[in-house]
């Protein structure tokens, strides 16, 4: 690989990413203990600590592009054994952040995304979870249709999978805050 | 107040600005040499006072110059944790803090206080500060003239 | 009445070229009190200060001002000059129209102009002098050190040899510090017990070295070559002069179980009476009534007594206290380990086998509790495979300290060197962020542990260790491959950082001396004074400064012997005379000076009527200590404090003489 | 003290379990909590995931109903919840303008200052050690019993401020008052994924493979959880990894509070244990012989 640094570039992407981390990223002395610890760490195209220093050289394209951001499941391990107190975890929810905003749609990962959407999609509508419509809504979506499947009829015989979902009376502030924050 | 201020009424024009330097022996005092033995050359309007540390700079020293019609005065001493004297310039920088507010309430004009660390090979430093400190008392406006403003 | 005579230099054409001397000269003769202005062609000549002489005697002046060149150049020239005719250096001022003048500006009526300023000032200056004289302390010669660690060691062997007497104070019952501990040292893996044996020993034979062992220092006040201190030595229970080191008392003693061995860092357990190991400084033991069941339970147990030859154990010795005298200090109170139990993740006191670098220097060494075989706490297997890592708890600003420890990098090269060399078809694994060897020779030691001894680096820091079925499961990041590694290994060694040891904060405060937020002591300055403390007469040594190795000890130690030696060469210590002074008569004894003064100069002095009644309190500035850096002056309200060459009136006055 | 409670969606629906037995043992310790009214979902990781502010948002109005109701403290049993109401309690603690932002989105004031408890915190700090012994008239006497925490409970540890983040004991020390063994492993903290539960579940079937496997090893009985996820994780995947791996693990989650009730002689019927998708029989057995 080879990168080429624009240094206006850079300075923007580093500059976006840190207002919104309230963090210095040459905080990271790249030690890799986040790296170390991190239990999907297995399953990511970057380390943790990899992302934090392509996100210090503007590399902004690969780093929204990872698969990284979207396999990280905010288990704070990182963060909490960083020997410098760098928001790890944190920076994945800012660089999540940043792609879903700027819509980049990462081949690999889509379903991740899709399924925080359907899910903030569901509280928005009922002000809480109805766990079998957002379920069917994201199976619907990916067309895993299939996956999990055997797990369903277990479920409802154990009560675990109500037929219907409780909505909240003041529905119209939820719909604030989401139109607020959103 | 009133008699001070119909004296430096009369004091020398913007063009000539009389400038008074307290400078430590160690850092900045050599520093100013430095930039003589280089043959270095820089505004004429500073006239140096040494002293032991800038520690010891008292901000009576800065109102008493003023008073004598000096129209910038500039502390200098050595780079903070190389003072000569273990913590002599932090005393002065914290006592500067303190000392800024005194002023202004005294009615100096802060644009004519400045503050720097100079050491003792940083004549080309030294030079610069003169020059540019010269040139900032030189275009302050008419209005701030008066240095114990109303 | 001021009598000053004034002197413009020409400096050849250096100062002539660009300032008119001549107007220099007649603008001084009109300021009143100048009774005679004259200018010469090389001030600095054997004429020129003929000249200079000459008129002193002849005009029988009070002052001298010469606009010349920098002070910094030829202020003592002219000063010695003066004491030749009798007059007090201090009344000889320099007016720089050189460096300040001739040589940085160009337009020469201008340039005369300033000339003509900088030479009044230092004319209403000089008028303000008052005579100063340079400041003598007598020098009692005896030295203090405390610690006896390698640079302790180094120090008051260096002392001694130079002829001085000193007394060597340490807390512990045996002299040898941290390296006594260690097994061989890098980088040239001696022995640490053969280098340091001898060492020891001489300082016990010593004839100008009095060696208090089990004792500490609990007192000091006075100042540079007169410290008043005492020393507390701790009640020993063992007659020490009797006393044969035979070691009867430790073998018949029953409590063997349950004392963690200090000397051992616990890997093994110590008796009652004890001492801490077989090649002790001196060898005498000492009894541990906290644990000797003597003292536990009530004057049952007598055993030790019993089988003493010589009967020296005294269970009722008392705590003793000698004070003494002495006109310098070392501090060389060295270090201890960060607590590894801030690593939660790592397991340490949870599992047997994760031990701190100075427990595997004991696992290594021939006296530890393996004597010498590598095996590990758990079960006594020899372990094939170890991980070490590396900064454990230096460099870490969240649970440990953000500075680098200096030595883990090159102690863990020399562990997994050592461990290749004892245990054969051994495997070691490095887990590092960065590798500091940068001393003679350290860098190409640490390759040699690579290359030829086969350890294998990994830059990366471990994130946790598990326990699985009798292996430690080491989670760490190779970064540079950008790889998660897991590696099973029988024992873990954490290279954990260095803080100042234990207690060393009140060292400081008892010396007076100042220290870093972390405990260690503060050089006066931190390249050219690095072995004097703020204050006078104390000099540091070791670790107790910072983090250093044996080789930088050992300097360090050195260093401050030579400085002491240095200071004792004369029999009195000289200091400038230009420092602080106090009216008495109108200190309000706030002492809002001795806050700012960070040489600990100022103390309260009491003043008795001639009754002996007291007055007052007042400020005092001790010579020995004060600088004369002037802090204090501007804390004053009263105006009380001035110092001397500086005082308020002379640089009011300059100012004066500045009125545009 | 009064007691504001949070169900938060999952006790509601998939982890019903875990709600039946915590008001149960709450009716048996005689001690009350009220729903916050009209509570919503705190948005769990899905809002944090993708946008901060809202993650912030969303549970503030709960925890603004729950204070302007004159409630001191809330309990939120799902771990996930808890760290979501602690994380923004914490946020607006220390952001004064998302704070003003929040409040003006609300409609209504919030002075930030209601307290979190997630459920081991309420059992030790709130009910206290001495009750639950004193309630205890089933001790489970050679139980092995394998405490699970998870990532939400203890992280980021500025935040949560619970227990020792790397080998916590909150949870062992209430298994030992039921009188059974806790017993020490060594993923105790690792994470079982929780949160790609649905959208990665290959990941997740390997995290929550390695915790099962590891306790399993260590000679457990069973294993207590104080989160619904984890439960989720652990209960519900159980067969998939069982199958993924070709090797048996039959171990039943209960919910802490299940145990509890346990202990205290409640019917397994009335803790809602057949609601699991391990079964819990052979366990439940076991106590029945103590
Ligand atoms: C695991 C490990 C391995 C190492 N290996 C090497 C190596 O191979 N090579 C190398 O060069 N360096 C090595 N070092 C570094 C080396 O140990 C130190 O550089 C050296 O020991 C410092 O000596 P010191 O005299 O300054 O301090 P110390 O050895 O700590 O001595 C200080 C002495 O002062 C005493 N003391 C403390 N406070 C008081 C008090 N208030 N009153 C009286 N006495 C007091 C203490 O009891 C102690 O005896 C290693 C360090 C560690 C941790
Ligand atoms: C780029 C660079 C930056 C550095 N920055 C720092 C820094 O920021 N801080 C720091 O602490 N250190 C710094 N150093 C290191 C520092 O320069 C040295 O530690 C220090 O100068 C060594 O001083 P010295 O007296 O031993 O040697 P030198 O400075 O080399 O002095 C030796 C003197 O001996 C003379 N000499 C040699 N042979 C003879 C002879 N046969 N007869 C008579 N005279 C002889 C030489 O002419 C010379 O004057 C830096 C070094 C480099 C290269
Ligand atoms: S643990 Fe912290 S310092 Fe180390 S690489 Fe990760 S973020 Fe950087
Ligand atoms: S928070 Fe994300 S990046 Fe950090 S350890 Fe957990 S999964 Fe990995
Ligand atoms: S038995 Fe007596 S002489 Fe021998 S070592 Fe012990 S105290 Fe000393
Ligand atoms: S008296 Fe104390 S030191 Fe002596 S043998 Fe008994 S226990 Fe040991
Ligand atoms: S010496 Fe090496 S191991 Fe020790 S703190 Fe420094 S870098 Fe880390
Ligand atoms: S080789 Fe030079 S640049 Fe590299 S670590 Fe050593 S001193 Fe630093
Ligand atoms: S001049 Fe400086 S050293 Fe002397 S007493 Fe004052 S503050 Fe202390
Ligand atoms: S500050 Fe002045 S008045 Fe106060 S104690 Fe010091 S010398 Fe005396």
């Amino acid at each position: 690989m080879k990168i080429v640094i624009n240094e206006q570039n850079r300075r923007n992407f580093v500059s976006q990413v840190e207002s919104m981390l309230h963090d210095k990223l040459s905080k990271c002395y790249q030690c890799g203990k986040c790296s170390a610890g991190c239990p999907v760490n297995f399953e990511m195209d970057y380390t943790p600590n990899q992302i934090i220093k392509m996100t210090e050289l503007g590399m902004e394209h690969t780093v929204l592009n990872s698969k990284t951001i979207w396999l990280c499941v905010s288990c704070n391990t990182c963060s909490t054994r960083c020997p410098k107190g760098f928001e790890v975890a944190e920076i994945m929810d800012v660089l999540r952040e940043i792609a879903e905003k700027r819509g980049i749609n990462s081949k690999v990962e889509k379903e991740i995304r899709m399924f925080h959407e359907v899910f903030l999609n569901n509280v928005k509508s009922n002000g809480r979870i109805f766990e079998l419509e957002l379920v069917g809504k994201y199976k619907l979506k990916t067309r895993h249709l299939f996956r999990d499947v055997f797990l369903a009829p277990k479920m409802i015989e154990k009560g675990k999978l109500k037929m219907h979902g409780e909505k909240i009376s003041d529905l119209n502030r939820i719909a604030k805050i989401f139109k607020d924050f959103e | 107040m009133e008699d001070k201020k119909e004296e430096l009424a009369k004091t020398s024009g913007d063009n000539d600005p009389r400038i008074i330097a307290f400078v430590c022996n160690w850092c900045t005092y050599s520093g100013a040499d430095l930039a003589g033995t280089s043959r270095m050359k820089y505004a004429d309007n500073v006239r140096v006072i040494k002293l032991p540390c800038s520690g010891r700079i008292d901000p009576m020293f800065i109102v008493e110059a003023f008073k004598k019609g000096a129209k910038g005065v500039l502390i200098s001493g050595c780079h903070p944790g190389d003072c000569h004297y273990i913590s002599g310039n932090y005393h002065s920088r914290r006592k500067y803090a303190i000392f800024r507010n005194l002023l202004g309430f005294l009615g100096v004009d802060l644009n004519r206080v400045e503050f720097s660390w100079v050491s003792a090979s940083e004549g080309n430093k030294w030079v610069h500060i003169i020059n540019e400190f010269t040139d900032k008392i030189k275009s302050l406006k008419n209005g701030s003239n008066d240095i114990f403003k109303k | 009445m001021s009598r000053i005579g004034v002197f413009v230099c020409w400096c050849g054409s250096n100062i002539a070229g660009t300032v008119d001397v001549e107007k220099v000269r007649d603008e001084a003769s009109k300021i009143p009190g100048v009774v005679s202005a004259v200018d010469y062609k090389y001030m600095c000549s054997d004429p020129g200060q003929n000249s200079l002489r000459n008129v002193i005697k002849e005009k029988n002046l009070t002052g001298v001002v010469l606009a010349a060149c920098s002070p910094h150049m030829h202020e003592n020239t002219f000063r010695k000059a003066a004491i030749k005719e009798g007059l007090n250096p201090y009344f000889v001022e320099i007016a720089n129209i050189r460096e300040q003048v001739s040589w940085v500006h160009d337009d020469k009526e201008r340039a005369t102009s300033k000339a003509v300023d900088l030479m009044t000032m230092m004319v209403e200056k000089v008028k303000r002098d008052r005579s100063i004289d340079d400041v003598k302390v007598p020098l009692h010669k005896k030295t203090l050190v405390i610690g006896g660690g390698i640079s302790g060691i180094q120090a008051a062997l260096d002392i001694a040899n130079g002829g001085v007497e000193v007394l060597l104070v340490e807390k512990e019952p045996s002299i040898g510090g941290r390296m006594i501990q260690l097994d061989e040292t890098f980088p040239t893996l001696d022995c640490s017990s053969c280098i340091m044996t001898p060492k020891m020993v001489e300082v016990n034979q010593h004839p100008n070295i009095k060696l208090y062992t089990y004792s500490e220092v609990t007192d000091v006040s006075g100042y540079i070559g007169n410290f008043k201190i005492k020393i507390k030595k701790k009640a020993r229970s063992v007659v020490e002069k009797d006393c044969t080191g035979c070691g009867n008392c430790w073998n018949v003693c029953p409590m063997h179980k349950n004392v963690k061995s200090e000397f051992n860092v616990n890997l093994s357990e110590r008796t009652a009476i004890y001492v801490p190991f077989p090649q002790a400084v001196p060898l005498i033991p000492a009894l541990d009534r906290a644990v000797c069941l003597h003292f536990k339970k009530g004057g049952k147990c007598v055993k030790c007594y019993e089988a003493c030859g010589p009967k020296c154990i005294d269970f009722n010795l008392q705590d003793e206290i000698v004070e003494e005298t002495v006109g310098a200090i070392v501090a060389a109170t060295g270090y201890d380990l960060i607590e590894n139990s801030l690593y939660g993740e790592y397991g340490y006191g949870k599992y047997k086998d994760v031990v701190s670098g100075l427990q595997f220097e004991r696992l290594l060494s021939a006296s530890g509790p393996t004597e010498g075989l590598v095996k590990r706490p758990s079960d006594g297997a020899t372990p094939k495979t170890i991980v070490f890592i590396q900064c454990v708890g230096s460099r870490d600003p969240e649970k440990g300290v953000p500075y680098c420890s200096k030595v883990c990098c090159m102690y863990t090269a020399k562990h997994a060197k050592l461990f290749a060399h004892k245990v054969h078809g051994s495997q070691s694994y490095v887990f590092y962020i960065d590798i500091r060897a940068t001393s003679k020779g350290y860098e190409e030691f640490v390759r040699g542990t690579m290359e030829q001894d086969g350890a294998i680096y990994l830059r990366g820091r471990v994130s946790r260790i598990y326990e699985d079925e009798g292996k430690l499961i080491i989670k760490g990041a190779d970064t540079l491959s950008g790889n998660q590694v897991e590696i099973a290994a029988d024992m873990v060694v954490l290279a954990t950082g260095v803080i100042p040891k234990k207690g060393s904060d009140k060292v400081a405060q008892m010396l007076g001396i100042s220290y870093d937020k972390y405990g260690f002591y503060t050089e006066s300055h931190p390249k050219l004074r690095p072995t004097e403390s703020s204050t006078a007469g104390i000099f540091l040594a070791g670790m107790a400064q910072g983090p250093r190795d044996i080789p930088e000890s050992v300097v360090s130690g050195s260093a401050a012997a030579s400085k002491i030696l240095g200071l004792f060469s004369k029999d009195e210590y000289e200091v400038e005379g230009t420092i602080a002074s106090v009216n008495e008569a109108t200190c309000v004894a706030c002492f809002y000076c001795r806050r700012v003064c960070a040489y600990n100069a100022i103390s309260g002095k009491d003043i008795k009527d001639r009754s002996g009644k007291l007055i007052k309190v007042v400020a005092n500035v001790n010579p020995g200590l004060c600088v004369g850096c002037g802090a204090c002056v501007n804390a004053c309200f009263s105006k009380t404090i001035d110092v001397k060459g500086f005082m308020d009136d002379q640089i009011y006055a300059e100012i004066r003489s500045l009125s545009v | 003290m009064k007691l504001a409670y949070y169900p938060g969606c999952s006790l509601k629906g998939t982890s019903f379990e875990y709600e039946v037995s915590l008001l149960k043992i709450l009716e048996v310790l005689n001690i009350e909590i009220k729903e916050i009214p009209d509570w919503n979902c705190c948005g769990a990781s899905a809002a944090h995931s993708i946008n901060h502010n809202l993650s912030v948002a969303l549970p503030a109005r709960n925890l603004a109903i729950a204070e302007n109701g004159g409630y001191e403290s809330i309990l939120a049993p799902c771990a996930a919840c808890s760290n979501r109401l602690k994380t923004a309690s914490y946020e607006l603690k220390t952001d004064d303008i998302l704070k003003d932002k929040v409040v003006n989105s609300l409609g209504m004031p919030y002075a930030a200052g209601i307290d979190i408890n997630n459920m081991l915190e309420f059992l030790s700090g709130v009910v206290g050690e001495d009750k639950i012994k004193s309630m205890v008239k089933k001790p489970l006497n050679g139980l092995k019993v394998a405490s699970y925490y998870g990532c939400l409970l203890v992280r980021p540890p500025k935040i949560m401020q619970f227990d020792d983040p790397e080998n916590p004991v909150l949870m062992d020390d209430l298994v030992a008052l039921t009188g059974a063994d806790p017993v020490d492993y060594s993923y105790k903290t690792e994470c079982c994924g929780a949160i790609n539960s649905l959208s990665n579940p290959d990941v997740v079937t390997t995290l929550t493979g390695n915790i099962l496997y590891d306790i399993k090893k260590h000679g457990a009985d069973l294993i207590v959880v104080a989160c619904p996820l984890c439960h989720s994780n652990l209960d519900v995947r159980q067969r998939e990894i069982e199958r993924k791996y070709g090797e048996k693990i039959g171990l039943p989650i209960l919910f802490v509070t299940e145990l509890l009730g346990l202990s205290f002689g409640i019917d397994p019927k009335d803790l809602a244990i057949d609601g699991h998708m391990v079964a819990a029989d052979k366990v439940l057995k076991k106590i029945k012989e103590l």
